[in-house]
């Protein structure tokens, strides 16, 4: 279980977080939405602790992580996957894969990479490619994959589908749900595309200018029109 | 005819130097994004240290692991101290401050260990060698040099593409946020970057050495010609950093044999403008065009 | 704003007020412009002088001011000179013109000396010569070997030379090679300056059709001389004539043996210094062989010697310097050099001009003095001044000399003769004189 | 010491919304004060005041270039050894003798420095941080190097300086330094003198130059390069603009410096001259007229006070003439790592808080640092 509880954070005098509380479930997605501003990233980059937090807490299964650095939260089964961009463009499909698998989970086992090309087969046929050549599906792909080899416990997703085409959009949702399934992963998926991510998620937390303004099972905020209108765009 | 070959051997040796020189600027630029000036000063403490050991009748090449080893904790120590504080800030920051500790380096080496010039050994002979009657433009110790750079290129090749260690490296270096968020220390990294390059660039301290007199100033056209063989190979390319030493060598040495040694650093200066200017990314960069 | 502006011009009229009235005060004290009193007193003489005592010039040169503050301390100790004793400031230039022209501002402004004596290096001495003359200070027995100090007294009434200069060196190494190496194509490696330049002209007086090639070199500059070496080569070079500093004669051999360009060798004086020279090479050779044993790598080397050095060690002058040094170097571990015994004959020559002057002592009187009495001063030079009011220039001669093991042994007897067209003659006269039993010239 | 506080006094005001008239009145108090000053030292003192004035009248010329239009030059020390090199020729052809001998000398060096200002500042322009320091370094080695290619600069041992005789000069000259201080002038004070009113009249130019127009459009380039294009101004013009008024203050620093030394060789312009020019401003703070003057009064009077200190520490002679390559180097780490808008910004900043804007601190500034 992983939990959040009054986290705030700031840039310089501007307020980006304030007091957001929830909590994520095992083996179930968790979306946070929320208009373009409203601190969706932020909450992610505090809770990796790349943002520093002025207030509350991060556990994960009931242990404090807020302060811990972190190069170390790979290590307690967290893993932030940052948007499509955060493939290192420089290296190859397999030295990305590889540089995922080197911090694990403590006492994992490592994973195959040959498993994660089981689950994305495109990165297998590109295996040798610099990341820059591959295509923003194929990114996408590939720092998902890279965080699987991590064997995170906790999966903290930036806007997978951000520029991406629908279609694969929803091949890679479907995909992130199988996933959550036979892994057992806590899936927490931050979205700006708030229907397509209502569509996979069980719950929804909904920010606006950093506030938490609604926080519901996934179907209950679809159903809420007025919600829709006012923060969700659809 | 005899003449040519000469300058040509001679150029080659000197440009291995140089592209060690250049490798070390190249691991710290695409580890950190800043140009080092204060490598020459840096590789000249070394030698001196080196120096102090060879005439307290330690043996060559303990010496020269010693001089190594020192570049080593002198590059850690300059990065976390020194460089931290202006990674990623303007520019120009890091570029005065690592002209400050040139200064600085050079001055205490000559406080400390006097500002004479002094012999430096060399481990192997430095008598050209001859094929039957005549001999060659070459010295066991210049192919001893252009051996050891061989072996440091094939060293860094071995660590950057083969290990784990490597990929950390290559990984902080190219995108340290990214690199936290998968577990890799990037500022431990960025250290071992700057470390690396320094034993490197000792490397190339001890063969210039080799031979010749040293002073705290010995290593002063490095500065420039060091820099300018990395520019020229675009400074994030450890290949390009190679080639670019070689053909700077081999031009200051046809410079230096055919027109007048006082005409080189003109010379030098003439390559980095047309590279600068014509071909701003390097003559051997694969990546898209820099902002120079 | 506008108020602290205000204030702040305000604040800067009155202090400008008073620093004028400060001004107007103490506009008095100006040094004396009759320069006669200037660094002397009734019990000191102070002089000043420039050495290379760091940059590629330094090894070897650096000892030369040991040399001469261990003489005067010597005469010091024995009541000075006129009961003065002599004060001896040293500035370091690096071998750099520049920094030649800054220390001797600060000697002349600073320390106010009475003279410069043995201020080291052609092209570094050039620079303040002009300097020293419009001032009117006498600059005595400059420690380079250049015509400019002593062929037209008219331009540089203060200046002397000392040692013997590089024409007349060239012109007896260009007379030894063209009769006994006729046959030999000499390349000339030569320091980029007036030093190479006085001293291929006084080579080219003889050996003009031997000349196959001319290399030069900066001081300063690169270490690297296979280049050059390179060229000799090509060019079938078999005699290398050097006008160079004591490093370049050792970077010169060590490049020459890594092009593989073998050849018999002549260093002009000032470059060729077995133990020094042999001392380089031997710590930049493969594994480091003892620096006694780097004279060997001397061996056969010709150069030209106008001073008995220390591989004479029962010449009367020589047991003197040792005496000296024994007694008076401030540094007692270190070894007496070629070096500080070229300090130490400069000191008694000035010591027997301010003798000569006697106890009335003025920038003009000493001029005078060493003008007039010059060229009879009888000292360890192999061969006598030719001080006179028409010519400035020192020592009149030297002889050719092979070096083994480390000592040399002359090739010809002391030749004497002067620049120009002057004949080339043997004279061993100046080579007899002894040193008083004191020690101190009287 | 008072009395050299009383000169910077009026220099270190903000030369914001200052008109040309009282830059004027400024510069002739400070002149006036320093022509006392001056007339009271003795002649060594007045060889050092006279070496601060010219290291000033080129640390402001950088510190224009680097603190306004944001290029970096190490390729001073060149720039001085051209204006050096075309002062002592005109003068050597003219015998030197006469004032006239010595503005004509000084104002084809500035000429000079122009054209090579222009020439260097072109393809300067097109560079940024780490490469347009190495360019500029590599001129600063390739320059006086030049000295040994052609025989008319007299090689490695350099050209001789005539100057002039104080008899020479016109005799109201010496009448009225006679009636200002009541001293006759002699070289030494009358290159002190001329020193220090080139450095007024050098420090009013650049003062209403920064002020300018032609200011504003370099400190817009320095801030935001894009933008400032943008806004329609021509970048690299206006950075060859910037390039060139350095040149040309480079270039009467090295005239003035030839005189002084009297004599110009290539060993003067070592790389180290260039650091030192780098460092004198840094530590006055970039683009601050009154710190370059700081500046350049650390590098006329830190040497010969670091040697002494030195030696009292134990060190030799040799040694201790190490010890101010170190101080410069120290200040240049001290101030990038503390204090990077150097002495006078820091204590701008000290003084009024509420000046948090200004823009001299940003010239080093972490202008770079992302929040989002």
């Amino acid at each position: 279980m992983f939990a959040v509880e009054d986290l705030s954070a700031a840039y310089g005098p501007v307020k980006a977080l304030n007091g957001v509380t929830f909590t994520a479930s095992r083996g179930q997605v968790t979306a946070v939405l929320g208009a373009n501003g409203a601190g969706k990233t932020t909450l992610l980059r505090t809770v990796s602790g790349l943002v520093r937090s002025t207030r509350g807490t991060v556990k994960l299964d009931g242990k404090d992580i807020t302060r811990t650095a972190t190069e170390k939260l790979t290590s307690y089964g967290l893993s932030h996957v940052p948007e499509g961009r955060g493939v290192i463009a420089e290296l190859t499909v397999v030295e990305n894969l590889r540089l995922g698998g080197l911090h694990r989970a403590t006492a994992s086992e490592p994973m195959p990479i040959e498993r994660i090309f089981e689950l994305f087969p495109r990165l297998g046929e590109r295996r040798d490619a610099t990341a820059h050549q591959l295509s923003g599906g194929e990114r996408q792909m590939l720092v998902i994959g890279r965080a699987l080899m991590a064997r995170p416990t906790v999966l903290l997703l930036d806007e997978p589908s951000l520029g991406l085409a629908p279609r694969v959009v929803a091949q890679i949702f479907d995909l992130l749900r199988g996933l959550v399934q036979s892994e057992e992963l806590t899936v927490v998926l931050v979205e700006q595309n708030a229907r397509s991510a209502l569509s996979i998620a069980d719950h929804g937390v909904v920010l606006n200018l950093g506030k938490v303004v609604a926080s519901a099972p996934a179907a209950e905020l679809a159903a809420d029109e007025q919600l829709r209108h006012a923060y969700l765009g659809f | 005819m005899q003449q040519f070959l000469d300058t040509t051997l001679g150029g080659l040796v000197l440009g291995a130097v140089y592209a060690a020189f250049a490798l070390a600027l190249c691991l710290i630029w695409r580890s950190t994004r800043i140009v080092n000036f204060a490598q020459a000063a840096m590789a000249m403490v070394t030698t001196y240290i080196a120096l102090s050991l060879l005439n307290a009748d330690v043996p060559y090449w303990l010496a020269f692991l010693a001089a190594l080893a020192a570049g080593f904790g002198l590059g850690a120590v300059i990065e976390r101290v020194i460089i931290r504080p202006v990674e990623g800030k303007a520019e120009l920051n890091a570029v005065i401050l690592t002209l400050g500790l040139f200064m600085v380096l050079h001055g205490l080496t000559a406080i400390t260990f006097g500002v004479q010039h002094r012999g430096f050994p060399a481990p192997v002979s430095t008598n050209a060698i001859s094929v039957g009657d005549t001999s060659i433009g070459i010295t066991p110790f210049g192919i001893l040099t252009i051996v050891v750079v061989a072996l440091v290129m094939a060293g860094l090749v071995v660590l950057f593409r083969f290990t784990d260690l490597g990929l950390r490296m290559r990984a902080a270096a190219f995108n340290g946020e990214v690199s936290r968020l998968l577990g890799v220390r990037v500022g431990r990294m960025l250290t071992l970057g700057w470390a690396l390059a320094a034993a490197v660039g000792a490397v190339a301290g001890m063969l210039i050495a080799g031979g010749d007199l040293v002073n705290p100033a010995f290593m002063d056209p490095f500065v420039i010609y060091g820099f300018i063989a990395a520019v020229l190979g675009g400074l994030d390319s450890p290949l390009g950093s190679v080639i670019g030493g070689l053909i700077l060598g081999l031009s200051l040495s046809y410079v230096t044999g055919y027109v007048g040694e006082h005409l080189a650093p003109l010379v030098a200066l003439g390559i980095l403008m047309v590279v600068l200017l014509v071909r701003p990314s390097g003559l051997f960069s694969a990546a898209a065009a820099r902002r120079v | 704003m506008r108020n602290t502006a205000r204030r702040a011009v305000q604040v800067v009229c009155v202090l400008t007020t008073a620093s004028l009235l400060a001004a107007c005060g103490a506009g008095k004290e100006r040094p004396s412009e009759d320069g006669s009193a200037v660094g002397v007193t009734d019990t000191t003489i102070k002089i000043g002088a420039h050495f290379p005592l760091t940059g590629p010039a330094a090894p070897g040169y650096s000892e030369i001011p040991s040399g001469h503050e261990a003489f005067y301390e010597y005469v010091n100790d024995a009541g000075g000179v006129h009961g003065r004793d002599i004060e001896m400031v040293v500035k370091d230039d690096a071998y750099n013109p520049t920094n030649t022209s800054a220390v001797t501002n600060d000697m002349i402004l600073q320390d106010e000396i009475f003279a410069m004596v043995s201020g080291l290096g052609t092209p570094t001495h050039r620079a303040v010569v002009q300097r020293l003359n419009d001032d009117g200070i006498p600059d005595l027995f400059v420690s380079s070997g250049s015509l400019q100090w002593g062929d037209d007294p008219g331009k540089s009434p203060m200046t002397f030379g000392w040692q013997t200069d590089y024409e007349i060196e060239g012109k007896i190494i260009g007379q030894y090679v063209k009769e006994n190496m006729p046959d030999a194509k000499v390349g000339l490696f030569l320091q980029d300056d007036d030093f190479g330049e006085d001293g291929e002209k006084g080579t080219r007086e003889f050996l003009d059709s031997q000349i196959v090639d001319v290399q030069k070199y900066t001081p300063g500059g690169s270490t690297d001389f296979s280049p050059q070496m390179s060229s000799f080569k090509s060019k079938g070079v078999d005699l290398v004539i050097g006008f160079n500093t004591p490093s370049y004669t050792a970077l010169s051999q060590i490049a020459a043996q890594g092009v593989g360009f073998k050849s018999k060798w002549f260093y002009s004086n000032v470059g060729s210094d077995p133990a020094l020279v042999g001392g380089l090479l031997a710590s930049m050779t493969k594994g480091k062989i003892p620096a006694e044993q780097g004279v060997k790598l001397m061996d056969g080397m010709m150069t030209t010697e106008y001073l008995s050095g220390v591989d004479a060690p029962d010449d009367e002058w020589v047991k003197l310097w040792q005496k000296v040094w024994d007694n008076y170097s401030k540094k007692g571990s270190e070894k007496l050099t070629n070096y500080r015994i070229y300090g130490m004959a400069q000191a008694y020559t000035l010591v027997q001009a301010l003798q000569a002057n006697g106890k009335d002592l003025t920038r003009e009187s000493i001029v005078k003095t060493i003008e007039e009495e010059g060229s009879s001063f009888e000292g360890p030079g192999l061969a006598p001044f030719r001080f006179s009011a028409d010519s400035h220039l020192g020592i009149s001669g030297m002889s050719v000399v092979e070096i083994k093991n480390g000592a040399s042994e002359p090739l010809t007897p002391v030749l004497v003769t002067d620049i120009g067209d002057a004949p080339i003659e043997e004279d061993d006269s100046a080579a007899s004189d002894a040193p008083p039993s004191s020690g101190i010239p009287e | 010491m008072e009395r050299l506080r009383s000169i910077l006094g009026p220099l270190a005001r903000p030369i914001t919304s200052v008109p040309l008239a009282r830059h004027l009145v400024v510069a002739l108090i400070a002149f006036v004060v320093a022509m006392a000053v001056i007339g009271a030292s003795s002649q060594y003192l007045q060889t050092r005041y006279a070496e601060m004035a010219y290291f000033a009248i080129a640390a402001g010329g950088l510190t224009l270039l680097t603190g306004l239009s944001g290029q970096l030059s190490l390729g001073h020390g060149a720039l001085m050894a051209v204006g050096a090199y075309a002062a002592t020729l005109v003068l050597d052809r003219t015998g030197g003798e006469t004032l006239a001998d010595v503005f004509v000398a000084l104002l084809v060096a500035i000429a000079v420095c122009a054209l090579v200002g222009v020439v260097v500042g072109v393809p300067a322009a097109r560079l940024h941080g780490p490469y347009i320091a190495g360019a500029t370094l590599t001129l600063a080695v390739a320059v006086p190097r030049l000295a040994n290619q052609w025989h008319v600069l007299g090689g490695e041992q350099g050209l001789q300086v005539p100057v002039p005789r104080a008899a020479e000069l016109p005799a109201w000259i010496q009448d009225l330094v006679w009636f200002f201080t009541a001293v006759e002038i002699d070289q030494y004070s009358f290159l002190a003198y001329l020193g220090w009113l080139l450095l007024a009249l050098t420090f009013v130019a650049l003062a209403n130059l920064s002020r300018s127009r032609v200011g504003r459009r370099w400190r817009a380039v320095r801030d935001d390069d894009v933008s400032a294009e943008l806004a329609g101004i021509h970048l690299g013009r206006a950075r060859v603009v910037a390039f060139t008024v350095s040149a040309m203050a480079a270039g009467l620093a090295g005239g003035l410096m030839a005189m002084n030394v009297r004599l110009t060789a290539p060993g003067a312009f070592t790389i180290t001259l260039s650091l030192t020019l780098l460092a004198a401003v840094v530590l006055g703070g970039l683009g601050s007229l009154p710190g370059a003057l700081i500046g350049a009064g650390v590098l006329a009077f830190l040497p010969h006070f670091a040697t002494d200190l030195g030696e009292s520490a134990g060190l030799s002679a040799t040694q201790a003439a190490e010890v101010t390559p170190v101080v410069y180097g120290l200040v240049l780490m001290l101030v990038i790592l503390l204090a990077p808008a150097g002495i006078v910004g820091s204590l701008r900043s000290l003084v009024s808080r509420a000046s948090r804007t200004s823009s001299l601190a940003s010239a080093l500034g972490s202008t770079k640092e992302k929040t989002t």
